[in-house]
């Protein structure tokens, strides 16, 4: 029991001293993102636990209220609270941010690592596969995407995640070729080491923990880009609470009531800052 | 003989954009629906009669199986032959030519002034001397990632809110290519770039700054604004010339959003209109310009950066060479 | 004449480091050399840059005090930026330590050059003609290809040389060089030394910074010994170096690789390594080939210490890799254990690969940035079947457990090369090949590496290969040499006898240009 | 200063128009057949007949016309001395040319085809007089022909081929195309001799205007600052608020111009489960509960409308007692028709199947008030357990939505919203008529509601026939209470209509299809 006790004593100091050392490498503003995040994960993932409301109430004689204790952040057109819905969006937006990265880094390791460790030739056609995709812009791709499958979510994730593909595969063949050819690889296989092997033990990871990085910042880029396409009418469904679809149609409402532009773009904005400022931090302080 | 094989590199990636773009655009515009011969006849919607579709049918070869109407059409782009858009009956060289200019003096003017605010707050950044100073420096970094993740059509808007509808400076819609009209949209397309361009630039320029070469530059006697113009900022501008690339690209996806905002012509719009019209020789055709544009951004940027660094020049060479084979 | 440098109590504090001088005083005439040595850390650096008002580059601003601070015969205890600006370039010049990065490489070496006459307004024909010169005068060869090429395409001996031509091309009073030599071997430095002699000879004030005591004792007239900031002792070069009158220089001294092994050659026993008719060739990046190894034959023998050495790129590293078969030669083979080797797919050596181990050049980058020394000893242990533990292994070094939990990143030099050498050792190999063990290490860490290798073969009996451009490094520690050139052996046999009775020509300019203490 | 009510009218200079509709992919109106046609060619083409604000057809291009007792033959005059702007004259054998490329295939007409459906052949009597020979009577034939789609060309122009009439096709109106340049701007320049003032001008000769800039400004934020900051005169498609800010004073001048025909309606397909049973339509109806939204989300600038025709129709019925909202008895008519069962999210079922409504929604076609309301509308007639999935789809989709399943379509809607521009009540023919469910070649067709009553076919084949305009009134009356108490559609509001001006007097609006005309504007200095 006491045992136990002192165990468990111990992990927490563990824990916490952990813990320090993460906030001490983070830095400052590193610090703050990462609770920007943590504050966006809670409501992606338990809404209900912010915003107890329902997101998609109208209540249309409550239409246009400006921030006020009643609803912090207003009301919408329709009278919905601005502020419950930028919660419930939150899912929806860091989840399709994440797909979206899912999807590009899956290609992009698929592509990366074929080209960086398959033979010269599976290089070369890979290396151009991923010059031909960079060359399609993310929104070319997203209105052609969005043509076949129709509007939605879905066809938004999918062109982003497929035009942020090539930029990780470039990364990841980098990467993987500079560690597949370092100094401590070579000497790994000097030892002894079998070619599979040493790319688990030493390749995988180390060409992974820059990507978490890179990926963190990506995160934000795809929350960012595909609210760009709530705009041209290609993004979330309605009445689905997403922050770029609210940002667009809370703009025609600008100099009238601002609050509709300022909650959901500050959402958008300040995540993907914070996701981009922790991406920037973790490839910082990860060990090259 | 290298810059022979280099070229020949290029052209080969330019036949292969080609084909990628006539591949994905004609399958894609297929899959999605809406009878071509439609888009033909007076767009979605048309009461076109059966006689009407079945001669058009027939003079576009859509009666044909698929394949051979995507070999037809693969035939045509491959040979750069763009034909005729269906919606507005006019050739699509022409079409896309009308509207070349604006995008690229709209893209050309957002990099310029990515350029210009990326440097501005780089040499900012290093410049700053004091513990005021640095906290400032603090915050524009700060300001950097929030600039790189704002939405264009979010920024745009309020710009459009606050200089045209509000103050009235400057003109909220943009017609042609005189600087006051383009001013508003190149900055909304310049922010999001110059956000990420700056972050890159003060990282090199810092790094740069505290090397030793600039070091040894001091002890000649250069002062710091001699040593971050003639010897920093040529570092720092390497992997921002690299990025230029990556910046063309997303500026002209950006287009697309801003062309509709302010009211510009231009290939963004273009291309919305032609997809939502499945107007396929249309759409193939800006794809195409589009992409090989970018084709030769990064054919420029690479030729810059060799030209910046003359490392580069040795290093391509060193890299077609054999290396020598380490246990494999 | 008034001095070319007059400095007393000079003391420099950094914000969180707090003194890095502590009042420190100097004095150095035109026409002598006046060199500073002292442990790694001790200020040296610190010292130099302050003497061009430089002192808090790179890092946190500096903290600048003196009694009395006069460079070239003006007063700088309250000079300003300007004041400054004036000074450095015009009457001082300044070589970096860091000699390999301090030329832009983005820049033609004439542009580097002549900065500080373009700086000054000297116009440019005539800016031409003087950098011209002096890279002339600093002895490179074929001035006006040099100036047109760039940093990168120059070798580390040429951008030295260069980086003085720099220094010198406005004809500064006095010259600060800051380790001038180390990046060098050892013909390359005597060059470089001898350069610096000259200007000596011609009137210029010499300020040496070095932990080399051996170019200390073939250039500076005078010498300060810096410990922890201040000057602990300082005097002519002879009666410090001859009679050291404080710890600090004792053990730098000592430290300083000297003498030979004493221990009698081994019998010949059987040969674990053959190497024969080996032969390498790479492309070179403006076409042809360069050939690294030219025909070589080479024995290790069991339980032997065998040294190589040779001019930076005369085919040492290439060497290292064919023995341990990390490269396949072009032509010639390797046999270990009297057994074909280098001529096998990987396949089949890698049963026998623990026979054999190289502790490279680098030892940093050859381990995995993310492993623990724990995690990279143990998994070396079970790579060769090996039932001894971590902590074993690191006993054999001389390192504490405490080492264990640490990233190679955060441990130093000399903790890392021992790592690297435990971990070599996890295998129990019959061959343990060392290229370049001590050459990143300053004096006082390389001679305890040094004292680990031997009384490591005298333990284990493994037979070593110790791969290096210094002939001292190898007369401490082996019992027979091999001297390379141009990827050939050119001579071979007991390092007593090379020492005494070098055969080969280009032997005997390797004896000539490395510098021995009196 | 550029006040529109402090200024001073004067003559000539630019006036620059911003229009939020798409750009027309041709300038004819002949060709295809949509709204923006018809608002940039009411400045270069003109109808043979116009009507006023009271709904009374005026003479236009033609003075005068008589129709045969049988109702199969028309003669219409012509007024005399007519030219088109290349010089061509305007005459019976023009207006046979006319009405021959709209019936052309190759013209691909959609609307103006409709309207000269009936027209067997055109007879031209002699220069000025016409004789329409009709396969069956058509008492809207007058309506149809004073629309835009049906506005008069020079046969000239036509005969140079489709490609060159589409950039610049040529009329009698006030105004010639001078230039386009796709995306940027179509310029009109003065049409100098300009003779035929329709019967809303006040002028009789040229306009006051030099020439007219008509831009292509989608974005409506733009629009609307482009208009405040004096870039613009006139917008189009304005959003509600920029329309109460501009009624609370100022320098801007709203003009409300409700389209004819149709009103703005969600039909309900009646052609398949669950709307093919009333009692289901009914509860939707009755729940839907659209009164507080219209009135939140267009800010007074729309009224609640209970008929199947526009407010400007005479001939128009409303019913509000149809339209109430009742929970309690939507819930009833639920059970009733089998939708008993309710699933864990709170939907109802039957037989398995959720009480689901798949409205398509086109994001080109629709407005962000109109998008909000049916936000709204799913939020609401939830409440009684009906799934609204609302699809935001470009036209193309849109339309393939639409379209019938066997002409490759998929016919994917439980209800919609598409907007039907027709002058007179003739457009409920159109809609609700069953001939209308047989889609064209595209697949498309007209009643969406599929609405197939035999009765309700006969009240319209009827009024279509008869000329005797009290009978017609009767008989559209009746049209419409079985289309109402059928509960085919939801009606919302007029087909909003909107347009801001600033610095620029006396813009009318066409009593026709309530397109904007500049003969009688001038600038204000
Ligand atoms: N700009 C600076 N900011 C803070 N600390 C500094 C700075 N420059 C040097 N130091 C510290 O001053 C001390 C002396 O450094 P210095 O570089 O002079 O050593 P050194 O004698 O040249 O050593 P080495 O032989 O390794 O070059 C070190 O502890 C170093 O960390
Ligand atoms: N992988 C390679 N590709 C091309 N050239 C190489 C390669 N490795 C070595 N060389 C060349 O072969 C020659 C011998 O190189 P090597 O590294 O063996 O010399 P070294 O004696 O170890 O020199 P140092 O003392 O500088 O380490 C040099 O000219 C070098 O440039
Ligand atoms: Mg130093
Ligand atoms: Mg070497």
């Amino acid at each position: 029991m006491t045992q136990a006790l002192a165990l468990a004593g111990r992990r927490r100091d563990a824990a916490r001293a952990a813990a320090s050392r993460w906030l001490r490498t983070l830095g400052p503003g590193g610090a703050v993102s990462a609770a920007v995040v943590a504050v966006v994960l809670v409501a992606a993932l338990l809404p209900t636990l912010l915003a107890p409301g329902d997101p998609t109430a109208v209540v249309p004689a409550q239409a246009y209220t400006p921030p006020s204790p009643g609803a912090v952040l207003g009301t919408d057109a329709s009278g919905r609270d601005v502020y419950t819905r930028v919660v419930h969006g939150a899912g929806q937006s860091l989840g399709v941010g994440a797909a979206a990265t899912a999807i590009g880094l899956s290609l992009g390791v698929v592509l990366g690592f074929g080209a960086a460790l398959g033979p010269r030739r599976l290089d070369a056609v890979l290396s151009r596969v991923v010059e031909v995709l960079f060359a399609l812009p993310s929104l070319v791709l997203a209105l052609l995407l969005v043509a076949v499958l129709g509007a939605g979510v879905g066809p938004s994730v999918l062109a982003v995640g497929l035009a942020t593909a090539p930029g990780y595969a470039r990364i990841l063949r980098a990467r993987a070729q500079a560690v597949a050819q370092s100094p401590y690889v070579r000497a790994a296989r000097l030892e002894g080491v079998s070619a599979p092997v040493a790319f688990v033990r030493h390749v995988l990871p180390n060409t992974v923990w820059p990507l978490i990085a890179v990926a963190t910042l990506g995160i934000g880029q795809a929350i960012v880009w595909v609210s760009a396409l709530s705009y041209l009418g290609l993004g979330a469904l309605p009445p689905s609470p997403e922050w770029g679809a609210m940002l667009n149609a809370g703009r025609l409402h600008i100099t009238t009531a601002w609050w509709l532009t300022v909650a959901p773009g500050l959402a958008i904005t300040v995540t993907a800052a914070a996701l981009t400022f922790l991406g920037r931090r973790l490839s910082a302080v990860a060990p090259a | 003989m290298t810059v022979l094989r280099w070229l020949l590199g290029r052209l080969a990636a330019a036949a292969l954009v080609a084909w990628v773009v006539a591949t994905v655009v004609f399958f894609a515009l297929r899959a999605a629906g809406g009878d071509p011969s439609e888009a033909i006849l007076g767009g979605p919607g048309s009461q076109a009669s059966e006689e009407a579709m079945a001669r058009v049918r027939a003079e576009y070869a859509l009666d044909e199986p698929l394949v051979v109407q995507y070999l037809l059409q693969l035939a045509r782009t491959v040979t750069f032959q763009l034909g005729d858009s269906y919606a507005r009956r006019r050739p699509v060289a022409e079409l896309v030519g009308d509207q070349l200019g604006g995008t690229l003096a709209l893209a050309a003017l957002g990099l310029l002034l990515a350029w210009l605010l990326a440097l501005a707050v780089a040499t900012a950044a290093v410049r700053a001397r004091g513990p005021v100073a640095r906290r400032a420096v603090g915050l524009l970094r700060a300001g950097e990632v929030v600039a790189s993740v704002m939405p264009h059509f979010w920024l745009g808007a309020v710009l459009i809110a606050v200089f045209a509808g509000g103050a009235g400076w400057l003109p909220a819609t943009s017609s042609d290519n005189s600087l006051r009209s383009l001013l508003l949209p190149a900055i909304t397309l310049a922010v999001p770039v110059a956000g990420f361009l700056g972050q890159v630039m003060r990282d090199g320029l810092e790094e740069a700054h505290t090397a030793p070469f600039a070091t040894t530059a001091r002890t000649r006697g250069a002062s710091e604004a001699w040593v971050l113009w003639r010897h920093s900022l040529r570092h720092a501008a390497l992997p921002a010339i690299a990025l230029s690339g990556w910046a063309f690209g997303s500026l002209l996806s950006g287009a697309v959003v801003v062309e509709t905002l302010f009211g510009r012509p231009g290939l963004g719009r273009l291309l919305v209109d032609a997809t939502h019209s499945r107007d396929v020789p249309l759409v193939i055709g800006v794809v195409l310009v589009i992409a090989l544009g970018y084709v030769a951004v990064m054919t420029v940027a690479d030729v810059l950066e060799r030209v910046v660094d003359p490392r580069l020049r040795e290093r391509v060479e060193a890299a077609a060479t054999p290396g020598g084979e380490v246990v494999a | 004449m008034s001095a070319a440098l007059d400095v007393a109590g000079l003391t420099v504090s950094f914000p969180d480091v707090g003194q890095v001088l502590r009042g420190v005083d100097l004095r150095l005439e035109p026409g002598r050399c006046l060199a500073v040595v002292g442990e790694s850390g001790a200020g040296k650096s610190v010292l130099a840059r302050s003497v061009v008002g430089l002192a808090g580059e790179g890092g946190a601003p500096a903290t600048v005090a003196a009694e009395r601070f006069t460079v070239a015969g003006q007063d700088v205890t309250r000079a300003d930026e300007r004041r400054w600006r004036r000074l450095r370039g015009e009457q001082v010049g300044f070589v970096l330590q860091d000699a390999l990065q301090s030329l832009d490489p983005l820049r033609t070496v004439g542009a580097e050059v002549g900065e500080s006459l373009r700086l000054r307004g000297v116009g440019r024909p005539e800016r031409r003609r003087r950098v011209l010169e002096a890279l002339a005068r600093a002895g490179l060869d074929e001035p006006a290809t040099r100036a047109a090429q760039r940093s990168g395409e120059l070798s580390g001996g040429m951008r030295q040389r260069a980086l003085i031509a720099s220094a010198i091309v406005s004809e500064p009073a006095l010259l600060v060089a800051d380790e001038p030599t180390t990046a060098l071997d050892a013909t390359v430095a005597r060059g470089v030394l001898e350069l610096l002699g000259r200007l000596r000879d011609t009137g210029t004030a010499v300020l040496l910074v070095t932990h080399d005591l051996g170019a200390v004792a073939r250039l500076a007239d005078d010498v300060v010994v810096l410990d922890g900031g201040r000057v602990v002792e300082a005097g002519r070069t002879d009666d410090v170096l001859g009679n050291p009158g404080h710890d600090v220089t004792r053990a730098l001294l000592a430290a300083v690789p000297h003498g030979a092994r004493r221990r009698p050659p081994l019998p010949a026993s059987e040969p674990v390594l053959r190497a024969t008719g080996l032969r390498r060739r790479y492309p070179l990046p403006g076409g042809g080939t360069a050939s690294a190894l030219d025909g070589v034959d080479l024995v290790v023998r069991r339980g032997e210490a065998l040294g190589v050495v040779g001019e930076s790129g005369s085919g040492k590293s290439t060497l290292a890799r064919m023995l341990v078969a990390a490269e396949r030669p072009d032509a010639g083979s390797v046999e270990l254990a009297g057994e074909p080797w280098s001529e096998l797919p990987e396949r089949r050596r890698r049963p026998r690969r623990h026979l054999v181990r190289l502790v490279p050049q680098d030892p940093l980058g050859s381990f995995d940035p993310r492993w623990s020394a724990e995690r990279v000893l143990r998994t070396a242990l079970r790579v060769s079947g090996s039932s001894r533990t971590p902590v074993e292994l690191l006993e054999l070094v001389r390192l504490p457990a405490s080492v264990l939990g640490r990233r190679p990143r955060s441990l130093s030099g000399g903790q890392r090369q021992r790592l690297a050498i435990a971990r070599a050792l996890a295998a129990e190999p019959s061959v343990l090949v060392l290229d370049e063990p001590v050459s990143a290490l300053d004096v006082t860490v390389q001679a305890a590496i040094l004292d680990l290798l031997v009384e490591l073969q005298e333990r284990t009996g493994t037979a070593l290969v110790v791969i290096s451009h210094d002939l001292a490094v190898i007369r401490q520690v082996c019992e027979t040499v091999a001297v390379m050139h141009d990827g050939r052996i050119v001579e071979r046999g007991p390092v007593e006898r090379v020492w005494r009775d070098p055969t080969a020509p280009f032997t005997r300019a390797l004896l000539e240009a490395a510098v021995t203490l009196p | 200063d550029t006040a529109g009510t402090s200024g001073e009218p004067v003559e000539g200079g630019t006036l620059v128009y911003a229009t939020g509709d798409a750009e027309p992919t041709c300038l004819d109106p002949h060709v295809g057949g949509n709204y923006p046609q018809a608002l940039i060619s009411t400045q270069y083409l003109e109808p043979l007949v116009g009507r006023d604000a009271e709904g009374e057809i005026q003479p236009w291009l033609a003075t005068d016309w008589q129709v045969s007792d049988d109702g199969l033959t028309w003669d219409l005059t012509l007024a005399e001395g007519i030219t088109f702007t290349d010089g061509t004259p305007l005459d019976a054998e023009a207006v046979k040319v006319n009405i021959e490329h709209l019936q052309d295939p190759d013209t691909a007409s959609s609307t103006g085809w409709l309207a000269v459906q009936k027209i067997a052949e055109v007879e031209p009597v002699d220069e000025t007089h016409v004789r329409l020979h009709l396969s069956e009577p058509d008492s809207a034939l007058l309506e149809s022909l004073s629309m835009q789609w049906a506005a008069m060309q020079s046969p000239a122009g036509i005969a140079r081929g489709m490609e060159e009439n589409c950039a610049a096709p040529i009329g009698t109106g006030p105004f010639v195309v001078a230039d386009w340049v796709p995306q940027q701007h179509v310029i009109l320049e003065r049409n100098e001799d300009y003779a035929t003032p329709g019967p809303q001008a006040e002028n009789d000769g040229a306009a006051h205007l030099e020439r007219i800039e008509w831009r292509f400004l989608p974005d409506p934020a733009t629009r609307w600052a482009a208009l405040q900051s004096g870039e613009v005169h006139v917008i189009d498609n304005p959003e509600p608020e920029a329309i109460t800010a501009a009624e609370a004073g100022g320098e801007i001048t709203h003009i409300d111009a409700p389209r004819p025909g149709s009103v703005n309606r969600i039909e309900l397909n009646s052609a398949q489960a669950p709307f093919d049973d009333v009692r289901v339509r009914q509860a939707f109806v009755y729940s839907a509960d659209v009164d507080p939204g219209i009135e939140t989300l267009y800010q007074g600038v729309a009224t609640r409308s209970h008929s199947p025709l526009s407010s400007v129709e005479p001939m128009a019925y409303s019913d509000p007692s149809l339209f109430v909202t009742d929970l309690e008895e939507a819930e009833r008519l639920l059970d009733e028709a089998g939708w008993s069962q309710v699933d864990d999210e709170g939907y109802r079922v039957r037989d398995g199947e959720r009480l689901t409504v798949r409205i398509p929604v086109s994001t080109n076609q629709s407005v962000a008030a109109e998008q909000a309301l049916f936000e709204q509308i799913q939020a609401n007639t939830r409440r009684v357990g009906f799934e609204v999935v609302l699809t935001p789809l470009d036209l193309s989709a849109w339309y393939g939505a639409l379209a019938a399943p066997e002409d490759g379509g998929e016919n994917q809607y439980e209800a919609v919203s598409a907007p039907y521009t027709k002058v007179g009540p003739d457009v409920l023919r159109i809609l609700y008529h069953s001939d209308s469910t047989v889609p064209a070649p595209s697949g498309y067709f007209a009643n969406l509601s599929q609405v197939t009553d035999d009765e309700l076919d006969a009240l319209l084949d009827e009024a279509a026939r008869s000329t005797d305009p009290e009978r017609r009134a009767e008989l559209y009356t009746e049209v419409q209470k079985r289309v109402l108490e059928g509960y085919y559609i939801l009606p919302l509001y007029d087909q909003q209509n909107h347009f801001l001006t600033r610095g620029v007097t006396d813009v009318r609006t066409l009593g026709t299809v309530s397109t904007p005309t500049f003969v009688d504007a001038r600038l204000t200095s």
